[in-house]
């Protein structure tokens, strides 16, 4: 799919993006006017606090916020405006040219049925004219290829049959059988622990070698982000503080919050001190 | 009876959905509920509807009085004994007099059974809601809290309880025994069906509530189960009861009209609002206000009912709560 | 693994030998109970003053050896000493005085802070159930432990779900500090906060550490974060634990496979980026020093 | 069916033959087996089924109340010494099964009666024919030597005492014929052999019955049974008031149907001419009473039975009773209908609303001017809840309290039969077993020699030796015109201890389908045999 | 399980036959006397130790036992729920003639109230909030607030004597004429389902709004699978789970929910059957009604269980907590 470029621009362009939610209290901007875009086959990192709507960013791309949120601005995809393509074409987009991992695996997957029933039901949906036969074995290479062991059994399996581990792994099987052009992966580590977050890490970088997919990364995790992206763009409460490549931003950052930031991040063969969070306010309201 | 199974379990909202925090400013949460509350129109119609029936009940010896008819006098006059006895004049023989009618073959005064029958029908199901609400509470945290044998024979008990289809055993048992003083009867009867349902409540609530961290913490303080279950685990639990005690009420209601209405009720010639749709009944096409009247009252009863559950429901569990 | 005493002083808490089955699967008719052994033959020392860390993959035991030295859970083998005395079959008034000396931060404050309770009510809770007089009133002192975490004392009426996450967390830790406790356990105490918050709760727990001179147990996976905080480590596998040391024995010269897989897959920030904003940042400070206004905003 | 002809001609259509009559009724019949069941609703339908000697005329008769023969030729022909009574069969008398009924079968079927098990219904039989002490009835017993059968056609009872109405006692349902050996254990329960007209097609045991010809059945042996339908189907476990509806639609074959008596909810509903028309108005057999107990205080004084029976404003429990369509004020033990009934009032009052001064005043005398509290034992039924209240409130305007006692009506007549269990008083009622003379109803109820320890029917537990005595003698008479005047004088003799307050009599109106032709209902028994539709065609 | 029938057998037994009066006098009958009670007791087996009669209660539940009835003997075959002196039957019998009836009036009620219910929720879920959510929303509360034997008779005053648009209900059976059939259940159909449709709509509606917030619902979505293969699939069946629990249970507790409808409309089923041995105080038919809704009670709690696993794949392949 990823051979079929309409212009040689950036793969998403994501322009003055707003998401607010309508609640009891009137109307909250949980981003504001965000912009930024993906070079094709490029990574971007979206890092922040928790709360900052980096979450929504990516929903908002999708088409899929949650109820009584809505978006204004532009996202245009591969030269298509998607923020007004009718809910139709976008299904085609969905899961087909996009496709998103979402942070926690196990509510994520619908434990009632099978994983292979999942990967196999999307793909069927996309590809008109294809044989269940023909997609369950797309399902299993998919499997095969995040090095879920005996694939063709445990395309049977349910969810809870699986560790946190493999589930993320199933999740990312599930976007990756339909070889879309751009991956959005909300905190796919952060459950796990280090050993097993670096296997994950290691699959998506694999993946887009022989793809050529771009990927959005979301997390809080800078290390990660150091490791995976090359550019970053840092959230805080849902405005971009600063965005930049990544070494950029890393070697020279421009924004108070950002510096703090890294400040903060423990450094396994850092020297021992005192942590350095003297800038940020010990005690403010109540909001989180 | 199917009244008491609803959806309370599934509609809880999810522990700790960001969603449902709240960052409000720190008043005590009983004003805001009640605040809430003030301005929730239908909250505010039932609770409207109770308060008058419970006014009614309590002042019935005083609204009789003005109205001019007992309850239990009879009026030859407002009958006709060539027809079967039933009240002369349209509409059940509502008249200035008689402000809702009179009882064919009796001429006894519709208001004023109307208002002494609230006396029992909300005597009963208070009453009844109470002592299931204090049954079910603490068996359902025992069972829950304790597990082990105690779960063992609570739980078998619940089972036994609800083994039995309650209605043919209340009609056995309220027959069986004298009829002295029926209300109270009625009372333990129903409560002794009723409370396995908020009890089995309780106890799954416990039983995940038990395993929350901030009991293992209480626990690690050196709580006593005693302090466990009152301290921490009850004021969890409160949203449930009060939904499920707002929806017994109507239940316990509509029971004891059934138990009335299949003979097994309150004494004759104390009025029940059951007892008054049972006797209505055969008169329903003849002498329909007889039966629509106590109809009404009892249907709004049980609506305030059911609605003052629901926005309950909605407007604590819209607070704070997040469990 | 035997744990040698290393010093003549008696620690502070020791455990030996810690063995915890669970029961997994109904027993049937026919056989015995399946049971998993969750904590296989740990042991353990925690001396006055100092944090021990314990590190290891997720399911390792890590919690449920922290459950087992505060008495939550009964020992299927082992023993527990504190203070030199024997507390693993403690019961009544003694375990009920021994849970004044022990207290535990969790992993999550919103779970383990009962969401019904006021902040007031919370903090005092552990002198309620140890039966102690509140010192000075529960209002008083809840706001002087309030200030003692970092927590604005006017807020002490709100109940957990007003506060942030690293706020809720410091109610967690006030509540533990409010019987004077000599061994805390925190079971990832810090795993679900963002770097931030994190970092200000470290912070904190190692300055009350400073003033009170209590021991710590502090579990994480996140070696980053105990390369912070621990004086010594001990890295759990399977139930059991596979090497202990000083903390940085253990992290220059891990001895056992398991941990050096650990340790090589953390990710790391490239040293490079680090050491050219720390000099972006010296001098940023340089020129602040000299009155130049640094530039701030995004780019 | 016969009827070709077209419906327009109503008028002129008595009682065609055949077609099928329905009857709709709540409850099942008690036991097809003679022997068993012994009450109103089931005499009347064993009729269609079993034959006696002798038995209650046709409900178009002049008296219906009368006893005439049936498989007899004639009625019983007494000893001088009144002990010994003959009777001989007629010809041509055949079971459904088409075998020929003699002496021996009648004989047969009578001696069931002394099963221990099987003959618990009418208790007249073993009260009156003469029997061995330990008789237990032809299945454990074998023969009963006291009843005779000579030849085939004659059978000679022996009695313990004489008994005037000894053709009363024959007429009961048990008195019966069936094959010799037959009908031992539960063999009668679910299947019968017939002697009447119709025979059993189906039963279903709470929902339905249906009857058709027996073809084995004689019309020339059979001077009353009409048997002009066909078949019948009776329909049960249909709650009453959708009886009512349904007869009084008429849809169907509801309009071949006939049904127990109307509700007094649905009379209103009756006014319409076409329906007033179809309405049939039946007396009442039954007296509805309060008895009062005279074993104990405050009942043991006879002024205060009698204040209560000045007080009682049996206007108001007419109403409760359903009106004055339903009920008739009661001032007599002995019912219009039945014969011995004579017309007074002790206790009058202006519209029969009682006159509480009276009341007052024999209380006074008593030594209760404040009056008293006293419990009544009532059944948990509507009607007679209704009438408990209207009792309630009369006594309330002489400063008695009635505390009500509801009594479930399965256990009720047992609770109030036991003088054990019984209260101060019970709100009951008595029928007669025949109306044609009351001594089926004065001495059950008031004769003091018959108080018992369970089943007891003497509810006032009046025990008056005169009373006593006056009733050996009225029953010691011959002539059954005298002994009716007799039983009307003791009738107030006993009113004047005022043992019971007679409340009302509930009359019964009955609304047969527009088919329905010559139906004489009842509120003892109505005579079934002689209904017959106007167009077998329609049913 | 076997427990607790044991125990409601018990019960019932002490309370149907040593609580309540004395069932020798009942069957004695109108003329009887001080003898024949004394007689019947025991032929009855009344006077026997109470242990005695309700191990032969017991036994006959397993082994079947043989009643003598007037002097001869009737057989009872396991299992053996007693025999009605009143009306001179078998037990077992009586109940299975009326099964049919009961389990018509059960099943036509189970399926109105389930599709009903069901539907009703899943359409207040999908227009949450709006005219036709709120419309059902009313239609619940008031359902839920009727007592079933006023709707029943105001149903019957309506439709069939005002309108004339229904008969008055019978028995009739489906093979004779469906359509007669249908027209003559459908009445008490409507007044049994009705409490349980505004239950199940209530509860449907809450499930189906709480799935839709789940994440594997918003996964489906973001595979872009089309709107109703979302609903369907991956809404519907989470959300159905639960109800298929109460559905269960409450079937299985329908044989005392019928007892009301049955009497109202006269018809003959278990429930009236129950209502009228209850108002004749037929003790062998109370306690055999009594141990078979226990009975179903506890069956289909079974059957929940088996039912839930089946559906539910967690339960089946015995996931952790
Ligand atoms: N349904 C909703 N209604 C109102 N506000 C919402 C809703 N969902 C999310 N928010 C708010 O939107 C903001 C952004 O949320 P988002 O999930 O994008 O954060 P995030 O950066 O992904 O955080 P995390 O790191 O915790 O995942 C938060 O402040 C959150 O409270
Ligand atoms: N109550 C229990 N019943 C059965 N098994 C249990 C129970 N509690 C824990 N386990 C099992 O014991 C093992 C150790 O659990 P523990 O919670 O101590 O792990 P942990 O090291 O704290 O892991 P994590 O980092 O995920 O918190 C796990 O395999 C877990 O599944
Ligand atoms: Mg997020
Ligand atoms: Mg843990």
């Amino acid at each position: 799919m990823n051979a079929a470029t309409t212009n040689q621009g950036p793969l998403l362009t994501v322009d003055d993006l707003t998401v607010s939610f309508t609640t009891a209290k009137g109307r909250a901007d949980v981003v504001k006017n965000l912009s930024f875009s993906v070079p094709r086959g490029g990574a971007l990192g979206i890092v922040g606090e928790s709360g900052s709507g980096k979450s929504m960013t990516s929903l908002a791309v999708m088409g899929l916020l949650p109820k009584g949120g809505s978006a204004t601005g532009r996202i245009s995809f591969d030269g298509r405006e998607l923020t007004s393509l009718p809910e139709r074409e976008m299904r085609g987009v969905r899961g087909d040219r996009i496709a998103m991992i979402f942070q926690d695996p196990l509510s994520s997957l619908n434990p009632y049925y099978k994983v292979g029933t999942q990967i196999v039901e999307a793909y069927l949906s996309h590809r008109s004219g294809v044989s269940r036969r023909e997609a369950r074995r797309v399902a299993i290479e998919a499997l095969e290829r995040v090095h879920i062991r005996d694939a063709a059994q445990r395309i049977d399996h349910y969810p809870h049959q699986f560790s946190g581990g493999m589930r993320q792994r199933i999740m990312i099987a599930m976007a990756l059988s339909m070889e879309p052009d751009l991956i959005i992966a909300d905190e796919p580590t952060t459950a796990l622990d280090v050993t097993v977050q670096a296997q994950i890490l290691d699959l998506l970088s694999e993946i887009r070698k022989d793809t050529g997919a771009s990927l959005i990364l979301i997390t809080h995790d800078l290390a990660v982000v150091s490791e995976v992206t090359d550019d970053i763009v840092v959230m805080r409460e849902g405005a971009v503080v600063e965005q930049g490549t990544t070494e950029q931003v890393f070697s020279d950052p421009q924004a108070d919050y950002t510096r703090r930031l890294l400040d903060a991040v423990p450094r396994i063969d850092d020297e021992i001190g005192t942590l350095r969070t003297t800038a940020i306010p010990t005690v403010t309201g109540g909001t989180r | 009876m199917t009244v008491t199974s609803t959806g309370i379990e599934a509609e809880t909202p999810a522990v700790g959905d960001p969603a449902h925090m709240r960052t409000e400013s720190p008043t005590a949460p009983g004003r805001r509920l009640l605040r809430a509350f003030a301005t929730d129109v239908p909250a505010v119609l039932s609770t409207g509807y109770i308060v008058v029936m419970v006014l009614a009940a309590i002042f019935a010896p005083l609204i009789v009085a003005v109205s001019g008819w007992g309850p239990y006098e009879f009026d030859q006059t407002a009958i006709d004994p060539n027809l079967g006895a039933i009240p002369v004049g349209p509409l059940g023989g509502i008249s200035a007099q008689h402000w809702f009618g009179v009882e064919p073959g009796s001429g006894r005064d519709i208001f004023a059974r109307i208002v002494y029958g609230a006396r029992v029908s909300l005597t009963v199901a208070l009453s009844a809601t109470v002592l299931t609400t204090i049954l079910g509470v603490v068996f359902g945290l025992l069972a829950g809290y304790l597990g082990g044998f105690v779960d063992t024979v609570i739980s078998r008990v619940m089972e036994f309880l609800m083994a039995f289809p309650a209605l043919i055993f209340m009609i056995a048992i309220l027959s069986a025994l004298p009829a002295d003083n029926r209300v109270l009867l009625l009372v333990l009867v129903i409560s002794l069906f009723g409370w396995p349902y908020l009890a089995r409540i309780v106890r799954s609530q416990t039983l995940s509530l038990k395993e929350r961290e901030f009991v293992e913490s209480a626990k690690a303080s050196g709580a006593t189960h005693v302090q466990i279950i009152f301290r921490e685990i009850l004021p969890n639990l409160q949203s449930t009861i009060i939904v499920m005690a707002t929806l017994a009420v109507p239940g316990y209601v509509g029971t004891e009209a059934g138990l009335s209405f299949l003979g097994v009720g309150v004494v004759p010639p104390t009025p029940s609002w059951g007892q008054m749709i049972a006797s209505a009944a055969p008169w329903y096409a003849v002498d329909p206000m007889y039966f629509v009247i106590p109809g009404a009252f009892l249907f709004l009863l049980v609506m305030s009912f059911t609605t003052l559950g629901d926005r309950v429901r909605v407007i604590v569990g819209s607070g704070e709560v997040r469990a | 693994m035997s744990a040698a005493p290393l010093s003549t002083e008696t620690p502070l808490c020791r455990a030996t030998g810690l063995v915890k089955d669970f029961a997994t699967g109904r027993a049937t008719v026919l056989g015995t109970k399946k049971s998993f052994r969750a904590v296989d033959d740990v042991s353990l020392e925690i001396r006055r003053g100092e944090t021990m860390a314990l590190v290891g993959e997720s399911g390792s035991g890590k919690s449920t050896t922290a459950r087992l030295v505060a008495r939550l859970m009964e020992v299927d083998g082992g023993t527990i000493e504190f203070e030199g005395q024997d507390v693993t079959a403690l019961r009544g008034r003694e375990l009920h005085d021994f849970r004044g000396k022990v207290q535990v931060i969790f992993q999550d404050p919103f779970s383990s802070l009962n969401p019904r309770h006021s902040v007031e009510r919370l903090v005092t809770a552990p002198l309620v159930y140890q039966g102690r007089k509140i010192p000075g009133g529960a209002r008083a002192f809840t706001r002087s432990l309030m200030e003692r975490v970092g927590l604005n004392p006017d807020f002490s009426d709100r109940l957990p779900s007003q506060f942030s996450g690293g706020q809720a967390q410091r109610i967690g830790i006030a509540r533990a500090l409010a019987v004077g406790p000599k061994l805390v356990i925190c079971d990832e105490a810090v795993s679900a906060l963002d770097v931030s918050v994190q970092a200000q709760v470290i912070n904190l727990l190692r300055d009350l550490q400073a003033d009170e001179g209590f021991g710590y147990l502090f579990i994480a996976h996140d070696l980053a974060v105990v390369r912070q905080i621990a004086t010594r480590v001990a890295v759990m596998s399977q139930g059991r634990i596979v090497e202990t040391g000083e903390r940085d024995a253990i992290f220059e010269s891990p001895q056992h496979e398991y941990t050096r897989t650990l340790l090589s897959a953390v990710p790391r920030i490239n040293p490079e980026w680090d050491r050219r904003r720390r000099e972006a940042e010296r001098r940023r400070e340089e020129s602040a020093a000299h009155g130049v206004p640094a530039a701030e905003g995004a780019r | 069916g016969g009827g070709e002809e077209p419906a327009a001609n109503q008028e002129t259509t008595g009682p065609q033959s055949g077609g099928t009559v329905h009857m709709l009724q709540n409850a099942d019949f008690s036991y097809l087996d003679p022997a068993r069941g012994w009450d109103g609703g089931v005499n009347a339908f064993y009729r269609l089924l079993y034959r006696g000697l002798t038995m209650q005329t046709s409900g178009d008769a002049e008296d219906p109340n009368a006893i005439v023969p049936d498989m007899a030729t004639g009625l019983g022909e007494a000893s001088d010494d009144g002990l010994t009574w003959t009777y001989t069969l007629k010809d041509g008398l055949k079971f459904d099964n088409g075998d020929p009924i003699t002496s021996a079968e009648v004989k047969f079927g009578i001696s069931r009666a002394w099963d221990p098990d099987i003959g618990i219904g009418s208790p007249y039989l073993k009260m009156v024919i003469d029997a061995p002490e330990d008789y237990q009835g032809p299945y454990v017993s074998g023969d009963l030597p006291t009843i005779e059968t000579p030849d085939e056609k004659t059978i000679v009872f022996h009695l313990k005492a004489p008994f005037p109405e000894f053709d009363n006692v024959l007429s009961q349902a048990n008195a019966v014929p069936f094959p010799e050996g037959t009908g031992a254990g539960d063999e009668f329960i679910s299947d019968v052999i017939a002697s009447g007209p119709y025979t059993l097609d189906s039963y279903t045991p709470g929902s339905s019955i249906r009857l058709v010809r027996n073809e084995n059945w004689d019309p020339e042996t059979d001077e009353v049974r009409k048997a002009y339908p066909d078949a019948w189907e009776f329909e049960i476990g249909i709650d009453p008031a959708t009886i009512d509806e349904r007869m009084i639609a008429g849809q169907g074959s509801d309009a071949s149907a006939i049904a127990s008596k109307i509700s007094g909810s649905s009379l209103p509903r009756l006014q319409t001419p076409e329906l007033q028309e179809r309405t049939i108005s039946a007396d009442a057999y039954c007296t509805t009473y309060m008895s009062m107990n005279t074993s104990k205080a405050p009942f043991d004084d006879v002024k205060v039975r009698q204040a209560v029976n000045w007080a009682i404003d049996r206007a108001t429990v007419q109403n409760a009773s359903g009106g004055n369509q339903l009920a008739d004020v009661a001032t007599a033990i002995i019912p219009p209908a039945v014969t011995g009934h004579k017309e007074f009032d002790l206790y009058p009052s202006e519209g029969h609303a009682g006159d509480p001064e009276k009341a007052k005043e024999l209380l006074a005398e008593a030594g209760m001017p404040d009056g008293f509290e006293f419990t009544l034992d009532i059944r948990s039924q509507p009607t007679a809840q209704a009438q408990a209240e209207a009792i309630q409130q009369s006594l309330e305007k002489i400063g008695v309290t009635a505390n009500l006692n509801v009594i479930d009506t399965s256990i009720y007549y047992e609770t109030i039969a036991t003088p054990a269990k019984q209260n101060d008083a019970a709100i009951t009622g008595w029928c007669p077993d025949w109306a044609s003379s009351a001594s089926t109803f004065i001495p059950p109820l008031f004769d003091g020699r018959n108080i018992v320890d369970r089943g007891n029917q003497n509810l006032a537990q009046l025990n008056d030796p005169e009373i006593n005595q006056r009733i050996d003698e009225i029953r010691a008479m011959e002539d059954p015109q005298e002994a009716a005047t007799a039983w009307g004088e003791l009738d107030e003799q006993i009113m004047e201890l005022s043992p019971i307050a007679p409340l009302v009599l509930e009359k019964g109106i009955f609304l047969p389908g527009e088919n329905i032709t010559n139906y004489y209902p009842s509120t003892n028994m109505t005579d079934l045999t002689i209904v017959g539709l106007k167009d077998p065609a329609k049913s | 399980m076997a427990l607790v029938l044991f125990l409601v057998t018990l019960f019932t037994y002490v309370i149907f036959f040593v609580l309540s009066p004395d069932p020798a006098v009942q069957i004695c009958g109108k003329n009887c006397t001080p003898d024949r009670i004394d007689q019947i007791r025991t032929s009855l087996g009344l006077d026997e130790p109470f242990w005695t009669q309700f191990f032969t209660y017991v036994g006959g539940l397993f082994a079947g036992r043989t009643f003598v009835v007037a002097g001869a003997d009737v057989a009872c075959s396991a299992p053996c729920l007693g025999y009605s002196f009143q009306t001179s039957q078998l037990v077992g019998d009586m109940i299975v003639q009326r099964l049919p009836i009961s389990a018509t009036i059960a099943i036509g009620a189970a399926v109105l109230w389930v599709l009903g219910g069901v539907t009703s929720g899943v359409l207040s879920a999908v227009k949450e909030g709006r005219f036709l959510d709120r419309f059902f929303a009313g239609l619940t509360l008031g359902s839920m607030s009727i007592p079933n034997y006023v709707l029943a008779l105001a149903l019957q005053f309506v439709l069939v004597v005002a309108l004339g648009w229904l008969p008055f209900p019978q028995a009739v059976r489906f093979g004779d004429d469906p359509g007669r059939w249908f027209l003559n259940f459908i009445m008490p159909w409507i007044v049994l389902a009705i409490g349980y449709a505004a239950v199940y709509t209530r509860l449907t509606r809450a499930n189906v709004i709480e799935t839709m917030q789940e994440n594997f619902v918003r996964t489906a979505r973001a595979k872009g699978l089309a709107p109703s293969l979302v609903w369907r699939r991956h809404a519907l069946r989470p959300a159905l789970t639960p109800i298929v629990t109460i559905f269960g249970m409450d079937i299985a507790g329908l044989l005392g929910g019928a007892v009301i409808t049955e009497t109202v409309f006269g018809l003959n089923g278990v429930g009236k059957l129950t209502a009228d041995s209850i108002s004749s105080n037929d003790q062998p038919v109370i306690m055999a009604v009594t141990l078979l809704s226990a009975f179903f009670v506890i069956v289909g709690n079974l059957v929940v269980d088996l039912l839930y696993s089946a559906i539910d794949p967690r339960v089946r392949t015995g996931a952790k907590a």
